[in-house]
């Protein structure tokens, strides 16, 4: 029951943040209010036993990418000019979006269901596997170490990616200065 | 910053802090919520708290940008590298049973440990080299006229 | 095959192909930057390039009589672990981004000095070949999450290779960064159809969600997967009409990083669309029969249509030829619609010709902008009979973009015909052979600017060093041969439609 | 009662529903660029959700075993577990999110250099008028932008 009502009031946050952010003009806030936002939702995800994930969104939501937003706005501009474009035709596309999913809302198993197919198949094995198999205590460790390692390569052949196109954007590869002595640029 | 006295010396208690906090989160993955993506972000925040605190210069002398760049890169290759030391092993790729044929769950664990390291250099590399890139770039106009 | 299993046999060179395929670019995108130097970074990305190309060949070679082959990293059988499974469709359309690749570099080698900062040379090339590693991965796994990760490392790279046209033209810049915008709701859309799959199945192995959907009967959730997977490769594939960042994109990257997406890029999404469309979901899923035949049809024939008309009135080659690029993705989405194996066969075959048939073009614009600074037609003229190998190849290119017949344009579209008819939808086959006067429309512009018009008269253009135009030729001779000689495109394109049609049975362990 | 049950089993999907229509709302009729990119991570936040909430069971607690002081896993088969697919699922997505938004803002702080504007409505002023030079100089074309 508490925890219903801690998820009824987390949700009520979020949606009053997600909408503060719709209207606010002033970047700053703005940046705050997403800091805020991604804070909200790594506690829902603690009341969703996602543990792993609450941390990490902690860490890159409400951290990094807060302190990165915060720079460029610093670089860039602090204000937003008020919209004059009609709202007519990103709110049509939103809402038909919406209602798709909706729609397919309705064959979902309910929520915290133990008879879901997402619960029957394949994750129990990851339950016993991660202790005959791999012998760790987190299971989230075994399979994103493990069982899917290779997606988790490729996470990190993306944030190499999007580490070396930040590079290309603005500074350049930078090497030893002796070497950069022989270079011309 | 020069003269934000309090704001320097809680900088250099925390920074030390911070950098032991990443490798608990690095090496206690198996146990605890964490790992090498959350810990190379910890990392990385030290850094960009040293920079923001002691400005870019001195940060660029203690973690100088062409490591950064290198460790970019270090990362990756050291986990695309377990996968193919498991492969010249003669296991498939990325089967960390390789590294301990009698005690696959002994392998599995050096495994793990190798390549959350990889992940580790990688995002401690990346964050610090876009904190850097970022830094670098000339604002618009002083914070002072805003 | 589990990890403890003590009786493990050492396994050969062969058996790795399919990660080989895909890690050896990966592993070399690193090694570029970790070495840091801009001379040996270009001569590792043609190594990798080359070897991925070599390696799609033999896989191709294995995979031709229509078996698969199936590989568990990690040593985790699906749907544990992530599994890559090659088949004739994969393992052909690897063969064509590997292969393009391959023949980009040279090309890249002139043209990124003339069009890139030197600075940043060493990081274009590590970005070409994660872009590469990308869309390598993205056709070579046969995990549905998978799919996502090596999407969106293709993406980010193509993304910063665009920008990478801002020295000459910052429209680059807001070119890459609507395609970012663009791309990433394509790709959240993609994770909210895989997550919805997944809630409906408990599985991301797409043989074992093709086996869990066929039992589903008519699912509301289901439906919305398949509505969402749709629009999100869809976004990645400038299907029409989700194809607005795709113009701008391409006339301002760089050449060779036109040339490069131009040829693959798309086709690696249409590629993954074809997989959740037949292998994931069947062709007996009555919602998507639907879907084909009310949403792709008059969305393919308006492509075909609207993007050929726009293109008539471009007076930038490159920009010319991108509409070009919307409409031909038109007709492959046509075949796809015909739903029968030769429609299908079209549109696989077309991915291929069209991949080789815009390479061609796109190099050559991009060979003359070398001298003429930009890709307007009135900075083009008579550069055809200045640069007589270049006009050449672009010719040979332009007929087989018209579909004349000797081309391998005409190959394709005579295919799609072919299977119009079997539908017995004769208007619409009508309706191709229509648009396809568009395309000698356009195309003729593009003759009558290059070979009709005299070149300014302190005009000094000559053909391109041997490493641009070799290349092109290659691709303006293949659009030839593969007119002629059918064997190899349509051989593989027939194989790999059967495998299709055969839905989730073909996939089946 | 059968609707009731549904309706709170569900209740929580449509509650995601809207948060990520909030966000993509942001990103399609919102014209600062910065804002945009805060668009997109409430969009992607918000179907994180939803994945996340995939992977709850009813009861359940967080997919890590306990362990005794001797570093043995105690399983007890009366706890039950949620489903940690998910959110190794998301994991992965997270990094790519954030993957992106640096990328963005990198690309941002470029146009902003370049253009002297971070609103969508100038930026293709600017370019319309760039395009109708071109118009003049090349000869007129079709369809600018789009």
């Amino acid at each position: 029951m508490i925890e219903t009502l801690i998820n009824i009031v987390l949700f009520a946050m979020l949606v009053l943040t997600a909408l503060a952010v719709v209207r606010i003009n002033q970047l700053f806030a703005v940046v705050m209010l997403s800091g805020v936002f991604s804070l909200l939702s790594a506690l829902l995800f603690v009341t969703l036993d996602a543990v792993d994930v609450a941390f990490t969104e902690a860490a890159v939501g409400a951290g990094i990418s807060t302190v990165l937003m915060l720079g460029t706005i610093a670089l860039t501009a602090r204000t937003q000019k008020k919209s004059t474009r009609s709202g007519m035709v990103p709110f049509i596309v939103v809402v038909v979006t919406g209602a798709v999913l909706v729609y397919g809302t309705l064959d979902m198993p309910g929520f915290g269901d133990p008879n879901a197919p997402a619960s029957l198949h394949v994750a129990p094995e990851y339950m016993i596997g991660s202790i005959k198999d791999i012998d760790v205590p987190n299971v989230v460790t075994s399979i994103l170490a493990s069982y899917r390692g290779y997606d988790t390569l490729g996470e990190t052949a993306v944030v190499f990616t999007a580490g070396i196109g930040v590079l290309a954007l603005l500074s350049g590869l930078t090497r030893r200065r002796r070497e950069d002595e022989e270079e011309d640029v | 910053m020069h003269h934000h006295l309090i704001l320097r010396v809680v900088t250099k208690m925390l920074v030390g802090a911070i950098i032991l906090f990443a490798f608990y989160v690095q090496f206690h993955g198996d146990f605890s919520p964490g790992g090498g993506f959350q810990a190379g972000v910890i990392m990385a925040v030290a850094f960009i708290l040293y920079g923001i605190v002691f400005g870019l210069n001195k940060a660029e002398q203690v973690f100088p940008s062409w490591l950064v760049h290198k460790l970019v890169a270090l990362g990756v290759l050291i986990y695309a590298g377990t996968g193919v030391a498991s492969m010249l092993l003669g296991y498939n790729y990325l089967d960390y049973g390789a590294f301990n044929p009698q005690h696959p769950s002994h392998g599995q664990h050096w495994g793990i440990l190798a390549v959350e390291l990889g992940v580790g250099v990688t995002v401690t590399g990346v964050m610090v080299a876009i904190y850097y890139a970022f830094a670098n770039r000339p604002p618009p106009m002083k914070d002072e006229d805003w | 095959m589990s990890a403890a299993d003590p009786h493990y046999v050492a396994k050969t060179f062969m058996d790795h192909l399919p990660i080989l395929q895909v890690v050896i670019p990966l592993i070399s995108a690193p090694l570029i930057i970790f070495i840091g130097n801009r001379k040996l970074a270009w001569i590792i990305a043609m190594i990798a390039s080359a070897a991925a190309f070599v390696i799609a060949c033999l896989m191709l070679a294995q995979v031709k009589d229509g078996s698969f082959i199936s590989y568990h990293i990690g040593g985790w059988a699906p749907p544990l672990g992530i599994e890559y499974r090659i088949d004739a469709l994969s393992a052909f359309v690897l063969m064509l981004i590997s292969g393009i690749a391959t023949i980009v570099l040279p090309y890249a080698y002139t043209s990124v000095k003339s069009e890139i900062p030197k600075r940043l040379h060493t990081l274009f090339y590590a970005l070409f070949l994660l872009c590469l590693t990308g869309l390598l991965g993205m056709v070579a796994t046969g995990d549905a999450f998978n799919v996502f990760v090596f999407l969106e490392i293709s993406s980010l790279s193509t993304y910063v290779l665009v920008a990478m046209g801002a020295g000459k033209d910052t429209r680059a810049l807001t070119a890459a960064y609507d395609y970012l915008i663009m791309g990433t709701i394509g790709a959240t859309f993609f994770v909210i159809g895989l997550g919805l799959l997944y809630m409906t199945t408990g599985t991301l192995n797409i043989a074992d969600l093709a086996d869990r959907i066929a039992n589903q009967g008519a699912n509301r959730t289901v439906q919305a997967a398949f509505t969402f997977i749709v629009v999100g490769m869809g976004l990645k594939a400038a299907m029409y009409p989700l194809h607005h960042w795709l113009p701008n994109a391409y006339t301002y990257a760089p050449s060779a990083v036109t040339t490069f997406l131009g040829a693959t890029a798309t086709k690696a999404a249409i590629y993954v669309l074809l997989r959740f469309m037949f292998s994931v979901f069947s062709p007996g899923f009555h919602f998507e029969d639907w879907t084909l035949y009310l949403i792709f049809i008059p969305f393919s024939l308006l492509a075909m249509f609207a993007a050929s008309f726009v293109a008539v009135f471009q007076t930038n080659l490159k920009r010319m030829l991108a509409f070009s690029s919307i409409a031909q993705i038109g007709y492959m989405l046509l075949g796809i619609a015909m739903l029968n194996a030769t429609g299908l066969s079209a549109s696989i075959v077309h991915l291929v010709n069209h991949g080789m048939t815009k390479a061609a073009l796109f190099m050559g614009v991009g060979a003359m902008v070398l001298y003429s600074g930009s890709a307007f037609f009135d900075n083009l003229n008579g550069l055809g009979r200045k640069m007589p190998f270049t006009g050449a190849a672009m010719v040979a290119a332009g007929l087989s973009l018209i579909g004349v017949p000797g081309t391998a344009g005409f190959i394709s579209k005579w295919v799609l015909v072919q299977a119009a008819f079997e539908n017995g939808w004769w208007i619409i086959a009508i309706a191709i052979m229509l648009s396809s006067l568009l395309a000698v429309i356009y195309v003729w512009r593009m003759f009558e600017v290059l070979y009709l018009t005299a070149p300014a008269e302190d005009c000094t253009a000559t053909d391109p060093p041997l490493p641009m135009l070799i290349p092109m030729l290659i691709l303006a001779f293949a659009c030839i041969w593969f007119g002629f000689d059918t064997e190899l495109t349509l051989g593989s394109a027939r194989v790999a439609a059967e495998g299709l049609l055969a839905g989730s049975a073909g996939m089946a362990h | 009662m059968i609707y009731l049950d549904f309706i709170i089993g569900h209740l929580n999907y449509w509650l995601f529903i809207v948060l990520m229509m909030t966000g993509l709302y942001i990103v399609v009729a919102r014209g600062n660029l910065v804002k945009k990119i805060v668009g997109l991570n409430i969009f992607q936040t918000a179907v994180f959700m939803l994945y996340i909430s995939i992977g709850k069971v009813t009861g359940g607690t967080a997919p890590i075993y306990p362990v005794d002081n001797q570093g043995h896993m105690q399983v007890d088969p009366s706890i039950i577990y949620s489903n940690p697919l998910p959110h190794v699922l998301i994991l992965t997505a997270i990094v790519v999110g954030i993957a992106t938004t640096s990328l963005a803002l990198a690309l941002i702080i470029r146009i902003r250099e370049v253009y002297d504007t971070i609103e969508e409505e100038d930026i293709l002023e600017i370019e319309r008028k760039l395009s109708a030079a071109d118009n003049k100089t090349h000869g007129p074309a079709m369809g600018g932008r789009a």
